[in-house]
C-alpha cells in the first residue's frame, strides 16, 4: 500500500524500539526449595515427582521419586510426612496429602511392575552393609546405582529390619515390603541372612569390603525396673512385635497395659487388640499435646477402641493389678508426682519406653560410640575411614524415613571415600515460603483423605488399615500441588507482561525473559502463584 | 553562560531538578531558564532536562546541544543514552552511584575532563536516609553545587523551602547539605596530594 | 463427581494458562500464537493496565473474529504510547482520530464494512474513561442509540493520565488528582453521583453490557467472546489500574484490579438487552481499605488521623455494589 | 435534459449518481432537504449499497465519514454554519488523515446572533484546515461540481467541500441539468483508497507525529494542494468535454479582456454582478468581472493573470475578518501583479442581506468616482451604528448588542 508518510505506520514497527533501557529492576526466574523437599528427611524431590503425577505420567513421577527413594510404596504407609506439615497449603486449606500419592505411585510401580534402573557401571569396589532395615536397603539401591558391588548381611531370617519385625502388618502389609526389597535386590545384591555380624573389622575382611555401612537399627527394647511380682507378666514393645511379625504371638491375656508414648506403644496397643485382648490401655505420663506419638497413629487407635490414661506412671505391678500415680505438669510443663494413687486391672505389662542401639560389633574396633550412638561427619562416615554409620545407629529421629535418607547420604559418602574424593552436600536452594506464593490463583480445594478401614474390621484383624487413593484421587491431590518456588508452566508471566518481555518456551522449556524490551515493572513476580520469579537489580 | 543538561527516567524528578536550579540562580540575582525535553515518554522511560545560567537576560530558546555540565540521575541509562554528547571539554559530570566511577564504564569523553571536574554522589541512598523516597535530584543539585561552585548550597536551600512544605524543604535541605559534604571531600581528597 | 475433580487442577479458573489443560480451554493469552495486537516497544508506564487490558481485549476479539478486526482508537495514553512517529505497536488494522469521536469513527467503519459486503470484519472502538465517560459519551450514546455494529471498550483508569492525572467524571470520590488535590474539609475528587457509564449503557438496552478487570483474564476473556456473538452495539468497560495517576507500585497493577473487584468497589458483571444476566461473585472478600491503601491517590485518607468517615462513605458504595449486584460470596 | 428543480434536489441526484458508500446526516438549514432527498433514495433502494446514518451531531457526522472513508468507502456529508464549526475538529482531522470526504457546504452566517440566512463566514472559518473549497455560482454548477469533487478528492487524497449560498442556491428552482448516471460512472472510477483498513493488510493510521516529521507531514498537504491547482483545471476540462458546461475551474473570467475594473467575488452573487457590469458596459464602461471557482486551494497565479490589466480591483466578499477585514480581498492582494490595481473590499450580503444590480452598480460608480474606501460594508445603517456606539460611550454597560440594534431597527432606523 502507498502508505502517507508518517500518519499511517506499518504495523509491530515498534519492536525497533527498546524499552528494556527504562529497566533499573530485572526479573529472574529462579527454582527455590520447596518447603516438602526441605523438610524431606530422605530428600525426596516432592514437588517435581508431583508435577509429573499431575499430568498422569505416573512412571516419570515414580522414576523421580526413587532417584532418591527406592521404597515409595513403604514410605507412603509409614512414614510420618514431616513434608505434609511444612506444606505451604496448609495455610490455604489442607496439606496435600503428599504420602497418599506416594504410596499411590509405589502401589502403581508394584503392580505395573515396574523396575529400578540398571546399576552403574561396576567400580570393582564392594561395601558391606550391615543391617537390612531401611537405612541399609537405601544404601544398597545407591551404591548398586554408583556401581559398587554391595553385601548385605542381616542377623534376621528375613530382610527389612524394623519394617518388618517393628511395624504391624496392619501398617505395612508384607506383599509391599516384599516386593520393595525384591526390586532393590534384583539391582544384584549378595545377601547374607541369618548371620549377626558380630566383629565389624573381621566382617570387613571376611568379606573383602572397601567400606562397611554399618545400619543395625536399634533394636533392643529400653527396660525400667518396675517392682513387679515373678506372676506379673512383664514384655517389652520390641520383643512382643517381632514375635507377631514372626507369627509367634506371645500370650498376654484380655487385659493388656502399654506404658509409653511413642508410636511404638500405639502399635503395641493396636495390635494387642487385634490379639483379642479387649482391654488395650496405654499408660503416659504426660498429656495428649506433647505425647511424640503421631496424631493420626493416636486417633487412629482411639478409634479402634485403645484407652489412654495420660498424666500417669506406673508405681507396680502385681498379681493382675497395676498402681498408677497421677502426675500433674508443673509450671515448665514437666510433669510431677503428686502422690495419688490408682489401681488397674491388667494381665500384661508390655513396656514401650524407647529402644537401644547392639553396638556389640563394635567392640575391640576403633569406632567412638557415645550416649549409645555412633556419631558420623556429614558423609555418614565415622571416625574410623571407611566405616560409615546411619538409620537408628547414628543420631536421629528414628524413622524409617531419615533411615532411608541416611542411606543414601552414606553411599553418597562411601562413593565419594571411595573415588578418594571429599563428599560435599549438594547447595540448597533459598526456601519457597509462604510469603512468596500469591496464592489468588489455586483454586479452592480441599484434600481427598484416605478411605479408613471401618473400625470394626480393623480391631479384629491384620488387614491394612489406610487404603490407598484411586487413580482419580491420586492425581487431584497431586494437583491440589502448589509448585512452591518452582515453574509450573501456567503461564500468568507469559500473560501478565504489558511489554510482551516474556517468551514462552513451551513443552516443559517454561519461559525467557525478553530484557530487549522488559520494563522491570515487577507485574510477573508479582503475580507468579509459586514464586518462582524474583527481582534483582540491573547492573550497569 | 552555563548550560546544565539532567538526564533520568520519567518519574525521578527530572524537571523538578532543573527548576530547582534555575530558582537557586535566580535567587542569586543571576538570570536562570529551566525547561523540559516535551515528549510522550511515560514513567521509566529515559528523559532529558535542561538549565541555562548567565548574566545577562537569557533571550535563546535553543535545546541545550553543548552542555557545561551533564547530571545522570540514572546511572542505568550508561549503555542506552548518549549521555555526553556535545559535552564541553572543560564540562563537569555528576553521576549518581554508589559505586566507584571507574567501575561505570563511562566513555572516554569523561575521562578527558580536567580534574575534579567528574564525581559519583549516592544521590539515591542520600535521598532514601533523608527523605524517605528513592528520589536523587535533590541531593544532586547539592553535589552539583560542591562540584560546580555555579550555584551556593544557601540559595538551593531557599529554592528547596520557597517549593516544598516546612518540613519536607527541611529533609530535602539535609539530604542536599550531606551530597554537598561529600563532594567537597571528595574534591579535597582530590587535592591534596598536589597541594 | 470423580470426573470433575479431576479436572480441577492447580491454577485452573484463574491463572492465564497451564500445561495440563486442553488449548480450548486455555486462555487467548496463554497462547504463543496469541496476536499480540498490541506489541512489544510501546512507551507505556512500567506496570501499565492499560497496555496489558488492550492486548488482553483485543487479543481475544482476534480470535473470536478469527482476525477479522479494525480497531478504532480515541486520543489518549493508549493512542500516544502506541503509535509515536516513527513506530506503532499495533499489529492489527487501526485508526486513531480524535479524543471525543471514537465511537462514530467506529460506526463509519462499520457502515463501510457493511456498504462493502464485508460484514465478517468486525469492528472495535477504544478509549480510556475520559474519552468514552467525558468527552466521547454524546458519541458513544449516539453509537449505542442506533445500535451500530460496534463492541466499545472503555479502558478505565479512573482519570486523565495522558495530561498528567486530572480528573474525569471516572474517578473516584477522594481520589487525589491535579485538578482534585488532596486539600480542604473535602480532600481529593467530589462525592457526587458517579457516572456509571455501563448502567447507562445497559438504560440503552443494547445486546451487550459487561464490565471486567486486567485481574481476571478467564473472565475477560470470555466476555469479549460473549460480546461478538451478538451483532449491534455492545460495551464493555474494564478497570486498568495506572501506577501513574494512583500512586501505586508497579508491581502492584494486576492486584489493585483484584482488589477492586474483592472489596466490590469495582462491581463485574454482565447484562444482555438492558438485563444483568451474570455477575462475578466476590471469591476472599476484603474492605475497601485494602484496596485504597496501597494507592497514594487515597493517602490522605489515612494519614495522622485518617478520614475513617470519608473511608465508611467509600465502604458503603461498595456495600451497595454487593447488594445491588449480588456479589457476595457464596458462603455469606 | 434540462429539469426544473430545487437546488437541494439537484445535488441530491447527483450525489446519489456518485454512488456514496455511506452517507451521514444531521439536520441544519440550509442543509436539510439535500440530506433528507439522500435518505429517501436510501430508503427506497434507489441508491444502494449505502449506509444512510442519521447520527447525534455534525461532529459525529464528520467522525462517520472519516470512519467509512478510512475503511474505504466513499463517504458524503452534509452542513452549514454552526454544523461546520461544530465538527471543525474532526474537519481538520480528515484532511490530515487524508480522506477524500466530500462534503455539501450550504453556506450560512455564523451566531451569535443566531441567523440561518446566506453568507460565507462558515467556510471562511476553515479555509486553513486543508480542505479543497470550491463555490458554486448556479445549482447546475453546484451539481456538477459533487461529481468533480469525487473525482479530485480520491485522486488526490484530500477531502473536497463545495460550498453553495444557503437558501439562495439550496433553495432556488431552477433548471438544471442533471449528470447522465452513465457519465458519471465513466467519470468517477470507483474509489481505489490511497490507505485502508483492512484486517489482511493491517497498519495503523492516524499516527503522533512530533517536531521531528511534522513540518514535513504539514509541507507535503500543502504540495498536494498545489497538486490539486493543475488537477482541478484539467478535471473540469475533462467534464466539459463529456457534458459541454464549464463547471468548475479554478477561476471564471467574465468580460475582462479589456476591463479596468475587475469585481472579484465568489458564489451565487456573482450572477448579479454579471448583471450589473453587462449595464455598465452599456454605458460604455470597461468593466468585467473574475469569479473565484476555487477559493483552497487558492488560484493565485490564474487571478494574478486575470488581474494583470486591471487598474482597479473591489473584491465583494459575505464574510469579513473582524478587526482586520476581507479575507478573500488579502488573498486577491497577493496574488496582484505587482503593478498594484487600486484594491477595494465590499463586504455584503452579511447574514442574508439581499445584494442588488443596482448596489454593485453603485459600487462601481463609487470606484469610478474614486470615492470607494478600501474597506467599506454595503447598505451600512450608519444610524444604528451611530446611536449604539453614542449609547456605548455612555455606559460601559449599554447591555447586548444585538437586541439594542434590533430595538433601533425596529425604530424606524431601517436600513435603506
Amino acid at each position: 500500500m502507498d502508505r502517507p508518510f508518517a500518519i499511517t505506520l506499518p504495523v509491530g514497527s515498534s519492536r525497533a524500539n527498546h524499552t528494556g533501557s527504562w529497566r533499573v529492576e530485572r526479573p529472574v526466574y529462579v527454582d527455590r526449595l520447596p518447603p516438602c523437599n526441605d523438610a524431606c528427611p530422605a530428600g525426596e524431590n516432592i514437588q517435581r515427582w508431583l508435577y509429573h503425577a499431575e499430568s498422569g505420567d505416573y512412571e516419570t513421577a515414580w522414576r523421580t521419586l526413587v532417584e532418591e527413594n527406592p521404597l515409595p510404596a513403604i514410605m507412603g504407609r509409614v512414614c510420618f510426612h514431616p513434608c505434609e506439615t511444612a506444606c505451604n497449603r496448609v495455610r490455604v486449606d489442607e496439606a496435600v496429602g503428599i504420602n497418599a500419592v506416594e504410596r499411590f505411585l509405589g502401589d502403581t510401580a508394584i503392580a505395573r511392575g515396574w523396575r529400578l534402573g540398571e546399576p552403574g557401571p561396576d567400580s570393582g569396589r564392594r561395601v558391606l552393609v550391615v543391617g537390612a532395615g531401611p537405612a541399609g536397603l537405601s544404601a544398597t539401591y545407591h551404591l548398586r546405582r554408583a556401581g559398587h558391588a554391595v553385601t548385605l548381611v542381616d542377623g534376621a531370617a528375613r530382610l527389612g529390619g524394623m519394617m518388618r519385625y517393628g511395624i504391624p502388618a496392619y501398617r505395612l502389609p508384607r506383599a509391599v515390603l516384599d516386593a520393595e526389597i525384591e526390586r532393590v535386590l534384583e539391582m544384584g545384591v549378595e545377601v547374607v541372612t541369618g548371620r549377626s555380624v558380630e566383629d565389624i573389622a573381621a566382617a570387613r575382611d571376611e568379606f573383602s569390603a572397601d567400606a562397611v555401612f554399618l545400619a543395625v537399627g536399634a533394636q533392643l527394647g529400653r527396660r525400667v525396673s518396675i517392682p513387679a511380682g515373678d506372676s506379673a507378666k512383664v514384655v517389652d514393645a520390641v520383643t512382643f512385635l517381632h514375635r507377631v511379625a514372626e507369627d509367634d504371638p506371645p500370650l498376654l491375656g484380655r487385659r493388656v497395659v502399654v506404658y509409653g508414648g511413642g508410636d511404638t506403644a500405639l502399635d503395641a496397643a493396636r495390635t494387642a487388640r487385634r490379639l483379642g485382648a479387649t482391654d488395650a490401655t496405654i499408660v503416659y505420663r504426660r498429656n495428649r499435646a506433647k505425647m511424640p506419638a503421631h496424631a493420626e497413629e493416636v486417633e487412629q487407635a482411639l478409634g479402634e477402641g485403645v484407652t489412654v490414661r495420660w498424666l500417669s506412671t506406673i508405681e507396680r505391678f502385681e498379681g493382675e493389678r497395676l498402681l498408677i500415680e497421677k502426675m500433674a505438669l508443673n509450671a515448665e510443663g514437666f510433669p510431677e508426682p503428686t502422690g495419688e494413687l490408682e489401681e488397674l486391672d491388667a494381665d500384661a505389662l508390655v513396656l514401650a519406653l524407647g529402644q537401644d542401639t547392639d553396638l556389640s560389633l563394635l567392640e575391640g574396633s576403633e569406632v567412638h560410640v557415645a550416649d549409645g550412638v555412633v556419631p558420623v561427619g556429614e558423609s555418614m562416615m565415622t571416625d574410623v575411614p571407611g566405616v560409615f554409620a546411619g538409620g537408628d545407629v547414628a543420631p536421629s529421629d528414628r524413622t524409617a524415613t531419615v533411615a532411608v535418607g541416611h542411606g543414601k547420604r552414606a553411599a553418597k559418602g562411601i562413593d565419594a571415600y571411595l573415588g578418594g574424593q571429599s563428599f560435599e552436600r549438594p547447595e540448597r536452594h533459598p526456601l519457597a515460603a509462604f510469603e512468596r506464593l500469591n496464592t489468588w490463583y489455586y483454586a479452592d480445594a480441599p484434600r481427598t483423605e484416605r478411605p479408613e478401614l471401618e473400625r470394626i474390621r480393623r480391631q479384629t484383624n491384620f488387614e491394612e488399615v489406610i487404603g490407598g487413593l484411586t487413580e482419580d484421587n491420586a492425581l487431584f491431590e497431586a494437583r491440589r500441588c502448589l509448585s512452591c518456588g518452582n515453574c509450573f508452566e501456567c503461564d500468568n508471566c507469559f500473560g501478565v507482561c504489558p511489554d510482551n518481555a516474556v517468551i514462552k518456551l513451551g513443552g516443559g522449556d517454561r519461559y525467557e525473559i525478553d530484557y530487549d524490551y522488559c520494563k522491570g515493572c515487577g507485574i510477573c513476580v508479582a503475580e507468579c502463584p509459586c514464586g518462582a520469579i524474583e527481582m534483582v537489580p540491573e547492573r550497569i | 553562560m552555563f548550560q546544565v543538561r539532567i538526564h533520568g527516567r520519567g518519574g525521578q524528578g527530572v524537571v523538578t531538578a532543573a527548576e530547582l536550579l534555575a530558582v537557586a540562580a535566580f535567587d542569586q540575582g543571576r538570570h536562570a531558564q529551566a525547561f523540559p525535553s516535551f515528549g510522550s515518554e511515560r514513567t521509566g522511560a529515559p528523559v532529558v532536562s535542561y538549565c541555562r545560567i548567565d548574566d545577562h537576560e537569557i533571550r535563546t530558546r535553543e535545546p541545550i546541544d553543548a552542555p557545561d555540565a551533564v547530571i545522570v540521575q540514572d546511572v542505568t541509562l550508561v549503555h542506552h543514552v548518549d549521555l555526553f554528547g556535545g559535552l564541553s571539554p572543560s564540562g563537569y559530570v555528576l553521576v549518581n552511584t554508589s559505586l566507584p566511577l571507574d567501575e561505570l564504564g563511562l566513555d572516554g569523553r569523561v575521562e578527558a575532563l580536567p580534574d575534579g571536574h567528574v564525581a559519583g554522589c549516592p544521590a539515591t541512598e542520600l535521598a532514601l536516609a533523608h527523605v524517605g523516597r528513592a528520589v536523587p535530584n535533590v541531593p544532586l543539585l547539592g553535589a552539583f553545587c560542591a562540584l560546580t561552585g555555579e550555584v551556593p548550597l544557601e540559595a538551593l536551600a531557599r529554592a528547596l523551602r520557597h517549593r516544598f512544605t516546612p518540613e519536607v524543604a527541611e529533609r530535602n535541605v539535609a539530604a542536599a547539605g550531606a551530597a554537598f559534604d561529600l563532594v567537597t571531600d571528595l574534591e579535597e581528597a582530590h587535592r591534596a596530594p598536589t597541594a | 463427581m470423580t470426573e470433575t475433580r479431576v479436572h480441577f487442577y492447580q491454577v485452573g479458573s484463574f491463572a492465564v494458562g497451564n500445561r495440563l489443560l486442553s488449548d480450548a480451554d486455555r486462555t487467548v493469552q496463554a497462547s504463543q500464537e496469541r496476536t499480540n495486537s498490541l506489541d512489544a516497544g510501546h512507551r507505556a508506564c512500567q506496570g501499565c493496565g492499560e497496555a496489558l487490558g488492550a492486548r488482553y481485549a483485543l487479543d481475544a476479539a482476534m480470535r473470536a473474529t478469527g482476525g477479522r478486526l479494525v480497531a478504532v482508537n480515541a486520543t489518549g495514553c493508549l493512542e500516544v504510547f502506541s503509535t509515536p512517529f516513527p513506530e506503532t505497536s499495533w499489529r492489527i488494522a487501526w485508526l486513531h482520530s480524535l479524543f471525543g469521536n471514537a465511537p462514530a469513527v467506529a460506526t463509519g467503519v462499520a457502515a463501510a464494512m457493511r456498504a462493502k459486503g464485508r460484514d465478517d470484519v468486525r469492528v472495535v472502538g477504544q478509549a480510556g474513561d475520559g474519552g468514552t465517560v467525558d468527552i466521547g459519551f454524546g458519541a458513544l450514546s449516539g453509537m449505542f442509540e442506533r445500535n451500530d455494529d460496534v463492541l466499545f471498550i472503555c479502558y478505565d483508569n479512573e482519570g486523565y493520565m495522558n495530561t498528567g492525572v486530572q480528573r474525569s467524571a471516572a474517578t473516584p470520590p477522594t481520589a487525589r488528582t491535579a485538578t482534585s488535590e488532596a486539600r480542604g474539609p473535602e480532600p481529593g475528587n467530589v462525592f457526587g453521583q458517579g457516572k456509571d457509564l455501563p448502567r447507562i449503557a445497559m438504560a440503552h438496552d443494547i445486546p451487550y453490557v459487561a464490565t471486567a478487570t486486567v485481574a481476571d483474564l478467564h473472565d475477560l476473556e470470555r466476555k469479549v467472546e460473549r460480546a461478538m456473538t451478538f451483532r449491534g452495539a455492545r460495551y464493555l468497560h474494564v478497570l486498568v489500574p495506572c501506577p501513574l495517576g494512583w500512586g501505586a507500585a508497579s508491581a502492584d497493577t494486576v492486584r489493585l484490579a483484584r482488589l477492586a473487584a474483592e472489596s466490590g468497589f469495582f462491581p463485574v458483571f454482565e447484562a444482555e438487552h438492558g438485563v444483568v444476566t451474570g455477575v462475578r461473585r466476590i471469591r476472599r472478600r476484603v474492605g475497601v481499605e485494602e484496596y485504597l491503601r496501597p494507592q497514594r491517590r487515597f493517602a490522605h485518607l489515612f494519614a495522622g488521623e485518617g478520614r475513617p468517615d470519608l473511608v465508611a462513605r467509600l465502604q458503603a458504595l461498595a456495600d451497595a455494589n454487593v447488594e445491588r449486584y449480588g456479589l457476595a460470596p457464596e458462603e455469606e | 435534459m434540462l429539469q426544473q428543480l430545487e437546488g437541494s434536489r439537484a445535488i441530491a441526484e447527483t450525489v446519489a449518481r456518485c454512488r456514496p458508500e455511506v452517507v451521514c446526516a444531521y439536520p441544519i438549514s440550509p442543509q436539510t432537504h439535500i440530506i433528507e432527498a439522500i435518505g429517501a433514495m436510501v430508503k427506497d433502494g434507489r441508491l444502494a449499497p449505502c449506509e444512510f446514518i442519521n447520527v447525534e451531531s455534525e461532529y459525529a457526522a464528520m467522525s462517520v465519514s472519516i470512519g467509512a472513508s478510512a475503511a474505504g468507502a466513499r463517504s458524503y456529508t452534509a452542513t452549514a454554519s454552526q454544523g461546520l464549526l461544530f465538527m471543525i475538529e474532526a474537519v481538520y482531522n480528515a484532511a490530515g488523515l487524508g480522506l477524500p470526504v466530500v462534503m455539501t457546504l450550504a453556506n450560512r452566517a455564523i451566531g451569535a446572533p443566531i441567523n440561518i440566512w446566506n453568507d460565507h463566514s462558515d467556510a471562511m472559518a476553515v479555509r486553513d484546515a486543508g480542505w479543497i473549497q470550491l463555490f458554486a455560482e448556479t445549482n447546475q454548477e453546484a451539481a456538477d461540481l459533487h461529481v468533480q469533487a469525487f473525482r479530485l478528492a480520491e485522486a488526490l487524497s484530500v477531502p473536497v467541500m463545495v460550498c453553495m449560498d444557503g437558501f439562495i442556491l439550496t433553495h432556488a428552482v431552477e433548471a438544471v441539468d442533471l449528470v447522465d448516471q452513465a457519465v458519471v460512472d465513466s467519470f468517477l472510477p470507483p474509489y481505489e483508497p490511497r490507505q485502508v483498513l483492512d484486517p489482511d493488510d493491517p497498519v495503523s493510521i492516524g499516527a503522533m507525529v512530533g517536531p521531528e516529521a511534522f513540518e514535513e507531514v504539514r509541507y507535503l498537504a500543502h504540495l498536494r494542494q498545489l497538486d490539486a491547482l493543475e488537477l482541478i483545471p484539467s478535471v473540469a476540462e475533462e467534464f466539459a468535454a463529456l457534458t459541454g458546461r464549464a463547471s468548475g475551474g479554478l477561476v471564471h473570467p467574465y468580460r475582462l479582456e479589456d476591463a479596468d475594473t475587475v469585481i472579484v467575488a465568489m458564489g451565487s452573487v456573482l450572477g448579479t454582478i454579471k448583471d450589473a457590469v453587462d449595464a455598465r458596459r452599456e454605458a460604455g464602461e470597461r468593466v468585467g468581472v473574475l469569479g473565484v471557482a476555487a477559493f483552497r486551494p487558492f488560484p493565485v497565479a490564474a487571478v494574478a493573470d486575470a488581474l494583470r490589466r486591471a487598474r482597479r480591483v473591489i473584491v465583494v466578499e459575505k464574510a469579513f475578518s473582524l478587526g482586520m477585514g476581507g479575507v478573500l480581498a488579502t488573498d486577491v492582494a497577493t496574488a496582484s501583479p505587482a503593478s498594484g490595481p487600486d484594491l477595494a473590499t465590499v463586504v455584503a450580503g452579511l447574514g442574508g442581506r439581499p445584494i442588488t444590480r443596482r448596489d454593485v452598480e453603485g459600487i462601481i460608480e463609487r470606484s469610478a468616482r474614486g470615492t470607494l474606501p478600501r474597506l467599506s460594508f454595503l447598505n451600512l445603517d450608519e444610524d444604528v451604528v451611530a446611536r449604539e456606539r453614542a449609547r456605548m460611550a455612555a455606559s460601559r454597560r449599554s447591555g447586548p448588542f444585538a437586541e439594542n440594534v434590533l430595538r433601533d431597527v425596529a425604530a424606524g432606523g431601517a436600513h435603506r
